[in-house]
C-alpha cells in the first residue's frame, strides 16, 4: 500500500469540514473560534502535504504554512481580545446575543 | 518600494508621536497623520515617483511596481487624506483620547497592507497583505466602545473574516497543489495545462475569499452589519480605501494569475456575482433607513459595478476601474463626512432624522445630494463618467453576453437612483419639521467635505485624470495578459 | 473654442447659474433670468441669420459651426458641436420658453434654488441641441433629466413625491437603454478598423454600422429617446408628471424637454442606423401610431387640466415620432415642425393652466366654469392655445400636422403600390383621426373651462393676468402664430437638412 | 387686372378682425358696428368692381374670343412647399364661380353687418355685451368665405374651409354664457371637423396621385399666350383620370381609387353643407345669434360644399359612381329635411331645415349635371340656385330675426298674427316664402325650374322626388308663414312693447334682399355661370312644360297649407292623429341626433375613451408601477438573507462559494 | 511501497485527527473542545514530522499548541464558569452546519480525487537542515521569504497594537 497525497488530503478535508460543521452550530464564540483553528490548520496540512508529495525541490508549501500558523495566531489572539470584550460588554459569549444589526 | 518606504516612515513617526509626546501634544496628532499623508500623497505624485515605462520587479519578482501599481496606491492615499482630515473631529472628542494613536497606527498597517496586496507577485505576499488589510480592522471597527455595535461588528468581522481566510488559503492550496509554485507568474503559465475540476475550484474560493472583502454577494453579508456598527471614520474608510485596493488586487490576481482561463473558468462566475451583487446590493439598500447600513448595501453593489471592469479584461476595463474607485472615494466620502458631521454633532444616523436638513443645514445637504447624484451617476458630477467608462470598458470585451451584463447593471442603475433620490428627497422634499436643528461643522469636517465636492465636480470634467490613467494603464505589463 | 457662437449656447445659461448664485434677493434673480433668457433669444436669431447668411452663400456641409475639441481623448470623446436646421429650431424654441417660463415663474417661492434647478435643465437641453458628439449629447441630455426631480419635488404640488420619482425613474430607465444603444454604437462605428468615434457627422458619414448590430441598437436607442418622447406605452410618467410639476417646469418639459427625444430619435436612431430604421421601423410605427390616438382618446374624459394637456402631448409627441418613422423628407420635416409646434403650443397650455390654478387652486374642470367673463385674457388666450392644438389654419399645429399627413401619406402609399403592405398607410389615416379626436377634448375643455355661467361664486373676485403673465403669454403666441402664418421659412430651414444625401444614406 | 383690389378684398376684413378683437373692447359699440359695417361696404364695393370687370369688361384675361369665361389668377404666392411638386400656394383665383360667391358673400355679408347694428342690442338701444367681439368674428368669418372661394388650390381651400369652421364655432358660441350655445358650437365644429378628414384624406389621395393641389390643373389647360389663364377643359380632367387608372392600384375595395378620392372629398362637403347623415350640427348651429345664422348658415359657409363640387365639377364628371352617391345623398337629404320642417315649433330650425333641404336641391343639381344634357345645365342651376337661395334665404332669416328681435322667444306659437304690427316684416318675408316655393316671377322659381328640368333630363324618378320636395317646400314655408303672420293676435302682456317693425338698419337689408329676391330670377344666369365658362342661353332651352308642372306642385303646397293653417283648425291635430309615427319620427327629427348621442357618448365616450383610460391608468400605468412594487416585494422577499446571524452568513458564504464552483464544473464537463 | 510501520502511523494519525476534530466540534463541554483541538494540533505537527519537516512541526508544537491553545485556555476560563455545557444544538442549526460541511466535503472531495497526480508516490527528498530554512526565511532570492517575513512582522505589530486597544478596558 502506497501513502499517497490524497490519504492526507482527505483526513485535512475532513477536519476542514469539521471546522465548517463547528463555525456553523457551535454557539459559544470560543467554540467557533476553536473550529476555524481546525479550518486553518487543515489548510496548512494542505500546503505541506501538496509541497512533500508533489513539488519536493523548494519548500514554498511549506513556508506557507508557516507563515499561516504566525497569522493564525495573530488573528486567534485579536479575535479573542474582541471577544473577550463583547464579554464585558454583554456578560456572555453566545454568538446568538449578536444580533443588534440585520436586515 | 518607495512608497512602503515612506509609509512606514509615517507609522513609525506616528507610533513616536503617540508614544512619546505629552499629554497635551496628543491632540495634535491627528492633524500630524493627516499632514504627514498629504505630504507623502504629494511626493508619490511626483512624476519621479510614479516612474514609467513596464513593471519593475524586487525581491526577484516578489514584489512588483509599475506606474499603474504607482497611480492606484496614489488614488488610495488621497482617500486615506481625506479619511483622516474627516476623522480629526471624532478622534479628538473625549471618547478617543486614549485610543487616537491606535486608531492612526492600525489605520497606516492596513494601509500598507493594501499596498502589500497591490504590488505582490507571490501568493504568500498577497496573503499577508489581505490579512493585513483586514485584522487590524477588525480592532478598528471595535474601536467605538460606548456602543454595543461596534462590538459586535468587530466580532462578525473577525469571525467571518477568518473563516473567509480560511476558505481562501484552502483555494490557494489547490492552486499551489496545481502548479507548485505561489509566483504568479509560474501560476499564470501552468493554470491552462492544468485544467482541471480543482482548478475552478480553486479560483471559487479564491474568488470568495477576494470577494468576502470586496463583499460581493453572496460574500457580503458581514458588510451592512460592520458598516452599520463601526465608528463612522472606520466605516468610511472601509468602504473606500479597502475595497479600492482590493478592487484593484483582485484585478491584478485575476489576470496576471488566472487571465489564462479567462474565457474557460472565471468569466462566467464574475457574470453571475455581478449580477448578483448589484441587484441583491440594491434590493437591500431600497430599504434601509440608517444612512450608514444604506451606505453599505450602496457600496455592495457599487462594488458589483467595479467588478465590471475586472470582467472587461482589457485595458480600458482597468483603466476605468482605477479611475472609478478615485471618484467612488470622492464620492462616497462625501456622503461618510456628512453623515459623520450629523453624527458627531447630534447622534443622528437615521434617514428620518434627515428630513427638512436643507431647511436647517443647506450646505450639508448640498454636499450630500451631490455625494447620491455622483453615486446614482448623474451628470455632470464624477460618478457619471465613471460609470459610463466602467460601461464602455466592459462593453469593449465584445461579446454580446458583456451587452445583456451591461443591461442588466444599467437597469439596476435605476434602482439605486430611487434610493440615492430617497436621500434627496428627505432632505430636500420632505415637508415634516426638521429634525436635526442648524449647527456649524468643525473645519476639519468642513475642509474634509470641500475637498469631495471639488472632486465631485471637476474628476469628470477634467479629463486629465481619467485619461492619464487610460494612457498608463495602455502600456502598462497587464496589457500583455489581456492580449494573451 | 470661444470663437464658436454655439459654445455660448452653454456658456450663458452657467453664467446664469452663477449669476441667481449670487443674487441675494428675487429682483436680482429676476434681473439675471430675464436678461440672460434676451440673450440667449438674441443669440439664437444671431446664429439663425448667420447659418442663413452661410447657407445662401453656398454652404452645403450637413451642419455648419461645426467644431471640435478634444476632451477624453484616448476614447476619441470630443467636445462636438454643429447645428443644421433643425438643431436651431430646436434651439430657438428652447431660448423662447426659457424666456417665457422665467416670465411664468415671476413669484415662484425658493427662486432662488428654482432657477438654479432650471437654469441646470436648460444648460443641459442647450448642450444637447448643439452637440454633435454622442456623449456630450447623452451627458447634457442627463443633465436636463435629473433637475426635474427637484423641481417638481419641490415646488410641485399634488402627489409631487409619486410623480416625480415615477418621471425621473422612468426616464433614466429610458436612458439606461440609451447609454447601452450609444456605446454599442461607439463601438461599431468602424468596423473595417481605424479610429472610433463618437461623432455622429462622422459615423452618418462612414455608415459603417453592420446590420445585425442594427437591429439591436436601434431599439435600444429609439427606446431611450422614445420614452422621454412620450412613446406608448412608455408615456405614463407624462400625465402624473406634469399635473404635479410646477408651471415653468410643466413648460419647459413638455416645451423642450420632451423634444428631445424626438431630436434623439431622428439624430441618432435613425441617421446612425437607417437600415435597422428601415427594417424595424414597423413596430415602432405602431406604437407611435397607437399613441397618437391613444393619448387623444384618453384626454377626452380626463377632467383635471393638466393631464388633459399630458395626454395631448403624448398625442401630439407620437405624431412626432410618429413622422420620424416614416422616413421621407416631408414628413420628417413635419415631424421637427410639430416639434416646434407643439413645444410652442404646450408651453402656452401649461403657463395657462398653472396661471388659472393659482388663481382658482383647483384644476379640475368640473369645478369650474364661465372663466371667459372672469378672466377675459387668459381664456382667450387658452382659446388660442386651443385651437393651435387642434390644428387652425394660421397657427402652428395646422401647418405641422399637414406637412406630417402629406408626408406620411406619401411614405404610406409609396409602401402600399410596392406591395410592402400597407401599414404605413393604415397609421396614417389613423393618425389623421387624431385631428377628430383632439378638436373633441380640446372643444369638451373650452366649453366646461370657459364658457358657460361661473361654476363657483368665489371665482367671480379673481383679477386676469398680471404683465408678466402677459408677457409670457403674448411671447409664445406670437410665436406659435408665426410660424403658422409664414411656415415656409422655418419649412425651409428644416428642410435643408434633409438633403438627398441623408435619404441616400436611409436607402430612400 | 391689378393685384391691389383682390388684395384688399382680404386684407380689409383681416384687418377689421384684428383691429375690432384688439381694440374693440376700448372703442364704443357704435363706432365699432359703423367701423366693421363700413370695412364690409368698402369690400362689397370692391367685390363688386371686381365681380362688374370680370363678367362685363371683355378684358381677353376674362373671356376669349368665342365668348368663353376664363380662369384667372391673380397672384398665387408660395405659403408652404411640402415637396418639389407639393406646394401649398396662397392665392386669388377669379371665375365665374368665384366672382359670383364674391358677389354673395360680401352682399349678405354686408346686410348682416348692417342689420346687426340694430338687432344685437335690446328695446332700449343698449348694445349687447360683446358686440365689438361679434363684428370682430363677423369680419374673421368674411375674410375667410373670402378666402375660400377665391382658393386656387384645394389646400387653400381647406384652410380657409377650417377658419370657416373655427368662425362658425366662436360665431354660434357666440352667447357663451348659455351653455345650449356652448354644445351647439361644439357640436358643429365637431362634426364638420370628422367630415374634414374625409376631405383631407381625399386631398391627401388626389395629390399624391396628381401631384398637384391647384384647381387649374386638375380641371383646366392654359390660355396660351397669358400668364395665369386657364380654361375648364374636360380633357385635363380625362388625363388625371388615366393617371390613377394607369396606377398600380387602380381601385380600392372595388370602387377606383379616383371616386375613393372625390367621394370622400365630397363627405367634406357633406359636412359644412349638412348633408345627411352629418346634418345634425345646423338645425343646432340655430343657438347663435340670428344674423350669424343668416350669414353662414343660410347664404355663405353651408354652400360651401356645393362650391366644392363645383369647383372639381369636371373630375367628378370622370366618375359617375360618384356623382350617383351626391345625388342620392342630395336626393334624400332635401326630403328627409323638407319632412322635418314641416312639423319644427321653432322658426329658425324650420329655416334651417329648409336651408338644408335647398342645399340638397343643389346638390342633386349637381348631382344630375351632364353635358350632354343641356350642356350641363344643372350645373348652371346649382349655381343659379345657390345665388337666388342665399338672397332670399338670407332675407327670411333676417325677417325672423326681425320678429325674434320683436317677440323674444324663437317659438312660432308666441308670434301669430303679426302681419299688422310688423308690415314691412310681413311683406318681405312673404317675398321670401314666394322666392323658395318658386312661384314666378320670384328668383326662386327660375333656379328651382332649372334644377328640376335638368333632373327630368337626367331621370325621371329624380325628377319626381325634387319636384315632391319641392311641393313639400312650398307647403311648410306658408305653414311658417301663416302660423307667424295669420292667426289670432296674441294680447301683449302689461309694460311688454307691442311688436312693432324694427329700425331702418334691420329693415333697409330686407327690403333690398326682398326686391333682389324679386328681380334675380332675370339675372341671365347661363351666360355669367356654366360649368365649362361657355356661355348658355337658357330662355332658348326654357321647357315651359317643367315649368308649369312645378309652379303647379308649388301652388299645391301653398294651398294645402292655406287649408290647414290659414286659420286656427283642427286639420293639423287631425293630421297628426292619423300619422302619429310618422310625425314623431319628423318632429325627432328620425332620431338622428338621439342616435349621435349614442355613438359619441356610449361608444366613443363610453366604449373607447373610458376604457382606454381606465387601462392607462391601472394597466400600462399599473405595469410601470408594479416594476417598483415588484422590486419592493423582492427586496423584502431576500430580508431573511441578512438575519444577523453570522452562521447563517458563513453558511451562504460558503454555499455561494461551492456553488460558484460547482455550477462552473457542471458547465464545463 | 511505504514500510508497514509507517503505514499502522499513519493510520493512527489520520485516525486520531479526524476523531479528535470531530469531537472537537461536537463535545459540548468547551474545555474539552480545547483539549481536542489541542490533540488535532499535536496528530498534524506528527504530520508534519512524518512528513520530513521537523521544523514546521516544531513550530506547530510550539506556536499552536503551546500559544494558541493556551490562549484559548485562558479565554475560557475568563469566559465561562467551569461546568457549564453549551445548550444542545437545535435540529436546525445542525442540519445547516451537517449541509455545509457535507456539501464541502463532496465538493472538494471529489475535485481531489478527481486529480490523478495527487495519487503518486512520495518522492524522495532530503529534509530540509536549519540552515536552508534559515536562508530561505531570510534571504531575497527566489522563493525565498524576507520581504513576507518582514511584513508579516508589520502585520504582527499591528495585531498586537489592536489586542491591547480592544482588550485595554477605557
Amino acid at each position: 500500500m502506497e501513502i499517497t497525497a490524497v490519504y492526507y488530503l482527505i483526513p485535512a478535508l475532513i477536519m476542514f469540514c469539521c471546522g465548517v460543521y463547528g463555525f456553523i452550530t457551535r454557539k459559544n464564540m470560543i467554540a467557533m473560534l476553536v473550529s476555524l483553528e481546525l479550518m486553518l490548520n487543515a489548510v496548512d496540512i494542505n500546503f505541506v502535504v501538496f509541497n512533500r508529495f508533489l513539488f519536493p525541490e523548494q519548500m514554498e508549501g511549506m513556508f506557507f504554512a508557516l507563515f499561516a500558523i504566525a497569522i493564525a495566531a495573530a488573528e486567534t489572539a485579536l479575535a479573542i481580545a474582541i471577544i473577550i470584550n463583547i464579554f464585558r460588554a454583554a456578560k456572555n459569549i453566545d454568538v446568538r446575543s449578536l444580533n443588534e444589526m440585520k436586515f | 518600494m518607495k512608497q512602503e518606504i515612506a509609509l512606514l516612515v509615517v507609522f513609525l513617526l506616528v507610533f513616536l508621536y503617540d508614544t512619546f509626546l505629552g499629554k497635551g501634544a496628543q491632540k495634535g496628532l491627528p492633524a500630524f497623520t493627516a499632514i504627514l499623508m498629504f505630504v507623502i500623497t504629494l511626493l508619490g505624485l511626483c512624476p519621479h515617483c510614479c516612474g514609467v515605462g513596464g513593471e519593475q520587479t524586487a525581491f526577484a519578482g516578489m514584489y512588483a511596481t509599475s506606474p499603474v501599481i504607482a497611480a492606484i496606491k496614489n488614488i488610495l492615499n488621497v482617500g486615506v487624506v481625506i479619511v483622516l482630515i474627516q476623522s480629526i473631529k471624532w478622534t479628538n472628542s473625549e471618547n478617543m483620547s486614549m485610543r487616537r494613536g491606535e486608531f492612526y497606527e492600525l489605520l497606516l498597517v492596513t494601509l500598507f497592507g493594501m499596498y502589500l496586496m497591490i504590488s505582490s507577485r507571490h501568493f504568500l505576499l498577497f496573503f499577508i497583505g489581505l490579512e493585513s488589510a483586514s485584522l487590524p480592522l477588525a480592532a478598528m471597527v471595535a474601536l467605538d466602545k460606548n456602543r454595543y455595535e461596534s462590538h459586535e461588528a468587530a466580532v462578525k468581522y473577525i469571525l467571518t473574516a477568518v473563516f473567509s481566510s480560511a476558505i481562501f488559503m484552502m483555494g490557494l492550496s489547490f492552486v499551489y497543489g496545481l502548479t507548485g509554485s505561489f509566483y504568479f507568474q509560474n501560476i499564470y503559465f501552468a493554470v491552462s495545462s492544468n485544467m482541471s475540476i480543482l482548478l475552478v475550484l480553486a479560483i471559487a474560493f479564491v474568488i470568495a475569499g477576494i470577494g468576502f472583502k470586496l463583499s460581493l454577494v453572496p460574500f457580503h453579508l458581514w458588510t451592512a452589519d460592520v458598516y452599520q456598527g463601526a465608528p463612522t471614520s472606520v466605516t468610511s474608510y472601509l468602504s473606500v480605501i479597502s475595497k479600492g485596493a482590493t478592487a484593484f488586487a483582485f484585478l491584478v490576481v485575476m489576470t496576471q494569475v488566472f487571465g489564462a482561463v479567462y474565457s474557460r473558468v472565471w468569466e462566467w462566475m464574475l457574470y453571475a456575482l455581478i449580477i448578483l451583487t448589484i441587484t441583491v446590493g440594491n434590493l437591500f439598500a431600497i430599504r434601509q433607513r440608517n444612512m450608514k447600513r444604506f451606505l453599505a448595501f450602496s457600496s455592495i453593489s457599487q462594488a458589483g459595478y467595479i467588478m465590471l471592469g475586472v470582467i472587461a479584461f482589457n485595458a480600458m476595463g482597468l483603466a476605468a476601474l482605477m479611475y472609478y474607485v478615485l471618484v467612488y472615494i470622492f464620492s462616497n466620502l462625501a456622503a461618510f463626512g456628512v453623515i459623520g458631521a450629523i453624527e458627531n454633532a447630534t447622534g443622528k444616523v437615521s434617514m428620518d432624522d434627515y428630513r427638512g436638513l436643507s431647511k436647517t443645514n443647506p450646505k450639508l445637504s448640498f454636499c450630500m445630494m451631490l455625494a447620491m447624484f455622483s453615486l446614482a451617476g448623474i451628470p455632470p458630477f464624477a460618478g457619471f463618467f465613471s460609470k459610463f467608462f466602467i460601461f464602455t470598458g466592459a462593453i469593449n470585451q465584445g461579446s454580446v453576453a458583456i451587452y445583456v451584463l451591461v443591461l442588466i447593471a444599467l437597469i439596476n442603475t435605476i434602482i439605486s437612483l430611487y434610493y440615492y433620490l430617497l436621500v434627496v428627497k428627505a432632505m430636500y422634499i420632505s415637508e415634516d419639521e426638521p429634525v436635526v436643528a442648524t449647527f456649524k461643522s468643525a473645519a476639519s469636517e468642513r475642509l474634509g467635505l470641500w475637498i469631495t465636492v471639488a472632486g465631485i465636480i471637476c474628476l469628470g470634467i477634467a479629463s486629465c485624470v481619467y485619461t492619464y490613467l487610460l494612457d498608463t494603464t495602455a502600456v502598462s505589463a497587464m496589457q500583455a495578459y489581456f492580449i494573451g | 473654442m470661444f470663437s464658436n457662437i454655439l459654445i455660448y449656447f452653454v456658456i450663458i445659461p452657467l453664467l446664469m447659474l452663477g449669476g441667481v448664485g449670487l443674487s441675494r434677493n428675487i429682483r436680482q434673480i429676476r434681473a439675471v433670468a430675464v436678461i440672460g433668457s434676451v440673450a440667449l433669444m438674441a443669440l439664437s436669431t444671431v446664429l439663425l441669420l448667420q447659418y442663413l447668411d452661410l447657407r445662401h452663400a453656398g454652404e452645403t456641409a450637413p451642419m455648419l459651426f461645426t467644431d471640435s475639441w478634444t476632451w477624453f481623448a484616448p476614447l476619441n470623446i470630443n467636445l462636438a458641436v454643429g447645428v443644421d436646421g433643425i438643431s436651431i429650431a430646436m434651439l430657438i424654441l428652447s431660448s423662447i420658453i426659457v424666456f417665457a417660463g422665467s416670465f411664468a415663474s415671476w413669484k415662484v417661492p425658493q427662486p432662488k434654488g428654482f432657477f438654479l434647478w432650471l437654469l441646470l435643465l436648460s444648460t443641459g437641453v442647450f448642450g444637447f441641441f448643439i452637440s454633435v458628439d454622442l456623449f456630450t449629447m447623452f451627458m447634457f441630455y442627463e443633465v436636463a433629466l435629473i433637475p426635474m426631480y427637484l423641481l417638481i419635488g419641490v415646488w410641485g404640488s399634488g402627489r409631487k413625491n409619486y410623480a416625480a420619482m415615477k418621471l425621473t425613474l422612468m426616464l433614466m430607465g429610458g436612458s439606461a437603454f440609451l447609454m447601452l444603444g450609444l456605446i454599442g454604437i461607439y463601438y461599431h462605428s468602424a468596423p473595417e478598423g481605424g479610429q472610433l468615434t463618437w461623432n455622429i457627422l462622422e459615423i452618418a458619414a462612414r455608415d459603417s454600422i453592420p446590420h445585425g448590430w442594427q437591429s439591436f441598437l436601434f431599439p435600444m436607442t429609439f427606446v431611450g429617446f422614445g420614452v422621454l418622447g412620450a412613446m406608448f406605452p412608455f408615456h405614463t410618467w407624462s400625465p402624473d408628471g406634469h399635473a404635479c410639476a410646477p408651471t415653468a417646469v410643466s413648460m419647459l418639459h413638455a416645451g423642450v424637454l420632451m423634444k428631445l427625444g424626438g431630436y434623439g430619435c431622428f439624430r441618432v436612431a435613425i441617421y446612425l442606423m437607417p437600415y435597422a430604421a428601415q427594417e424595424l421601423s414597423y413596430i415602432f410605427l405602431i406604437l407611435t401610431g397607437i399613441s397618437v390616438v391613444y393619448g387623444a382618446f384618453c384626454a377626452c374624459v380626463k377632467t383635471d387640466l393638466k393631464y388633459i394637456n399630458a395626454y395631448s402631448s403624448v398625442s401630439h409627441c407620437g405624431l412626432v415620432l410618429f413622422a420620424i418613422l416614416m422616413l421621407n423628407s416631408t414628413a420628417m420635416t413635419g415631424a421637427i415642425m410639430q416639434m416646434l409646434s407643439h413645444g410652442l403650443m404646450t408651453a402656452l397650455f401649461f403657463a395657462l393652466i398653472g396661471m388659472i390654478y393659482g388663481r382658482t387652486h383647483t384644476r379640475e374642470i368640473t369645478q369650474m366654469g364661465g372663466m371667459m367673463q372672469i378672466l377675459p385674457f387668459l381664456s382667450v388666450c387658452y382659446v388660442i392655445a386651443g385651437m393651435a392644438s387642434l390644428g387652425l389654419p394660421g397657427l402652428s399645429g395646422f401647418v405641422a400636422e399637414m406637412t406630417i399627413f402629406v408626408g406620411s401619406f406619401k411614405a404610406g402609399m409609396a409602401d402600399y403600390l410596392s406591395g410592402e403592405g400597407s401599414l404605413r398607410l393604415v397609421f396614417t389615416i389613423i393618425a389623421c383621426c387624431s385631428i377628430v379626436i383632439t378638436a373633441v377634448y380640446i372643444l369638451r375643455v373650452v366649453g366646461k373651462l370657459l364658457f358657460g355661467p361661473v361654476y363657483d361664486k368665489h371665482h367671480l373676485e379673481l383679477t386676469d393676468a398680471t404683465w408678466w403673465e402677459r408677457t409670457s403669454t403674448i411671447t409664445l403666441i406670437l410665436c406659435v402664430a408665426a410660424i403658422g402664418c409664414f411656415p415656409n421659412f422655418f419649412n425651409n430651414l428644416i428642410n435643408t437638412t434633409f438633403t438627398p444625401e441623408i435619404f441616400a444614406v436611409l436607402g430612400k | 387686372m391689378a393685384i391691389t383690389i383682390p388684395i384688399l378684398i382680404l386684407a380689409i376684413p383681416l384687418f377689421m378682425f384684428f383691429f375690432l378683437g384688439l381694440f374693440g373692447m376700448k372703442m364704443s359699440h357704435k363706432l365699432a358696428g359703423t367701423l366693421g359695417t363700413l370695412g364690409m361696404g368698402s369690400v362689397l364695393v370692391l367685390s363688386y368692381f371686381t365681380a362688374f370687370q370680370y363678367f362685363f369688361s371683355g378684358l381677353d384675361i376674362f373671356v376669349n374670343e368665342a365668348g368663353d369665361r376664363l380662369q384667372y389668377l391673380v397672384f398665387d404666392q408660395t405659403w408652404l412647399q411640402f415637396t418639389e411638386k407639393l406646394v401649398i400656394k396662397l392665392g386669388f383665383l377669379l371665375d365665374p364661380i368665384s366672382a359670383m360667391m364674391l358677389v354673395v358673400i360680401t352682399t349678405i355679408s354686408f346686410m348682416v353687418h348692417l342689420y346687426s347694428m340694430g338687432y344685437m342690442r335690446d328695446h332700449h338701444g343698449v348694445f349687447e355685451h360683446g358686440f365689438q367681439r361679434f363684428y370682430a368674428f363677423l369680419s374673421l368669418f368674411s375674410f375667410s368665405m373670402l378666402g375660400l372661394v377665391v382658393a386656387p388650390n384645394i389646400f387653400q381651400m381647406y384652410i380657409f374651409w377650417e377658419l370657416v369652421g373655427a368662425s362658425s364655432y366662436l360665431l354660434i358660441g357666440f352667447y357663451y354664457k348659455k351653455p345650449s350655445a356652448v354644445s351647439a358650437s361644439k357640436k358643429a365644429f365637431i362634426v364638420t371637423r370628422f367630415a374634414d378628414l374625409g376631405f383631407l384624406i381625399g386631398i391627401l389621395t388626389l395629390s399624391w396621385y396628381t401631384g398637384t393641389f391647384n384647381f387649374t390643373e386638375l380641371t383646366s389647360v392654359p390660355v396660351e399666350g397669358l400668364a395665369g389663364v386657364t380654361q375648364v377643359n374636360i380633357g385635363t380632367a380625362e388625363s388625371i383620370r388615366n393617371i390613377f387608372a394607369t396606377s398600380a392600384a387602380p381601385t380600392f375595395m372595388g370602387a377606383s381609387v379616383l371616386t375613393w378620392a372625390l367621394v370622400l372629398i365630397f363627405m367634406g362637403g357633406m359636412g359644412k353643407s349638412a348633408m345627411m347623415p352629418l346634418h345634425i350640427w345646423l338645425p343646432d348651429a340655430m343657438e347663435g345669434p340670428t344674423p350669424v345664422s343668416a350669414l353662414i348658415h343660410a347664404a355663405t359657409m353651408v354652400v360651401a360644399g356645393v362650391y366644392l363640387v363645383a369647383r372639381l365639377f369636371p373630375l367628378y364628371l370622370m366618375e359617375d359612381s360618384a356623382m350617383i352617391i351626391i345625388t342620392v345623398v342630395g336626393a334624400l337629404t332635401a326630403f328627409y329635411a323638407a319632412m322635418v320642417a314641416c312639423v319644427q315649433v321653432d322658426i329658425k330650425r324650420v329655416l334651417a331645415f329648409s336651408t338644408i333641404s335647398q342645399i340638397a336641391f343643389m346638390m342633386v343639381s349637381l348631382g344630375v349635371a351632364r353635358p350632354e344634357y343641356h350642356e350641363g345645365l344643372g350645373y348652371m342651376a346649382s349655381m343659379f340656385h345657390l345665388f337666388t337661395h342665399a338672397m332670399f334665404k338670407a332675407l327670411l332669416f333676417l325677417g325672423a330675426g326681425a320678429l325674434i328681435h320683436a317677440i323674444g322667444s324663437n317659438d312660432y306659437t308666441a308670434m301669430h298674427g303679426l302681419r299688422k304690427s310688423m308690415p314691412i316684416t310681413h311683406i318681405t318675408f312673404l317675398i321670401g316664402c314666394l322666392a323658395i316655393a318658386g312661384i314666378i316671377p320670384f328668383s326662386g322659381f327660375f333656379s328651382k325650374d332649372e334644377i328640376l328640368s335638368s333632373c327630368g333630363q337626367y331621370d325621371i324618378l329624380v325628377y319626381l322626388w325634387m319636384s315632391l320636395v319641392a311641393g313639400l317646400t312650398a307647403f311648410y314655408m306658408f305653414r311658417l308663414y301663416y302660423l307667424i303672420f295669420w292667426w289670432k293676435e296674441h294680447v301683449t302682456p302689461e309694460g311688454h312693447h307691442a311688436p312693432h317693425d324694427q329700425p331702418w338698419t334691420m329693415t333697409l337689408p330686407l327690403v333690398i334682399l326682398a326686391a333682389i329676391s324679386c328681380v334675380a330670377g332675370f339675372i341671365p344666369f347661363g351666360n355669367l355661370v356654366t360649368w365649362n365658362g361657355e356661355p348658355y342661353d337658357f330662355m332658348a332651352h326654357f321647357d315651359w312644360s317643367v315649368a308649369s308642372i312645378s309652379l303647379l306642385v308649388a301652388i299645391c303646397g301653398i294651398a294645402l297649407a292655406t287649408v290647414m293653417y290659414r286659420k286656427e283648425n283642427e286639420l293639423p291635430a287631425k293630421m297628426r292623429r292619423a300619422l302619429p309615427a310618422l310625425w314623431t319620427w319628423c318632429y325627432h327629427r328620425f332620431y338622428w341626433d338621439e342616435l349621435y348621442q349614442f355613438i359619441t357618448h356610449k361608444i366613443i365616450f363610453g366604449l373607447i375613451s373610458k376604457p382606454l383610460a381606465w387601462f392607462d391608468r391601472h394597466i400600462i400605468d399599473g405595469t410601470m408601477d408594479s416594476f417598483a412594487t415588484l422590486t419592493n416585494k423582492a427586496s423584502e422577499a431576500i430580508k431573511p438573507l441578512q438575519s444577523g446571524q453570522i452562521q447563517m452568513y458563513v453558511f451562504y458564504y460558503l454555499i455561494g462559494a461551492l456553488l460558484l464552483g460547482g455550477i462552473t464544473i457542471l458547465c464545463l464537463i | 511501497m511505504d514500510s508497514l510501520g509507517s503505514i499502522i502511523m499513519y493510520f493512527i494519525v489520520a485516525l486520531s485527527m479526524i476523531i479528535f476534530s470531530v469531537m472537537a466540534v461536537t463535545t459540548r463541554k468547551i474545555l474539552r473542545a480545547a483539549t481536542y483541538l489541542l490533540f488535532t494540533l499535536f496528530a498534524a505537527a506528527v504530520v508534519y514530522f512524518m512528513l520530513d519537516y521537523e521544523f514546521l512541526g516544531a513550530v506547530q508544537i510550539a506556536v499552536y499548541a503551546g500559544g494558541i491553545v493556551v490562549l484559548f485556555v485562558f479565554a475560557i476560563l475568563l469566559t465561562s464558569h467551569p461546568g457549564d455545557n453549551a445548550p444542545r444544538l437545535t435540529s436546525h442549526s445542525r442540519t445547516i452546519g451537517v449541509i455545509g460541511a457535507i456539501a464541502m466535503l463532496l465538493v472538494t472531495g471529489y475535485a481531489l480525487i478527481t486529480r490523478a497526480a495527487f495519487f503518486l508516490p512520495k518522492p524522495e527528498m532530503e529534509a530540509p537542515d536549519m540552515q536552508t530554512v534559515g536562508a530561505t526565511l531570510l534571504g531575497s532570492g527566489h522563493a525565498q521569504y524576507l520581504l513576507p517575513f518582514e511584513a508579516v512582522s508589520v502585520l504582527l505589530l499591528a495585531c498586537i497594537i489592536g489586542g491591547v486597544v480592544v482588550a485595554r478596558k477605557r
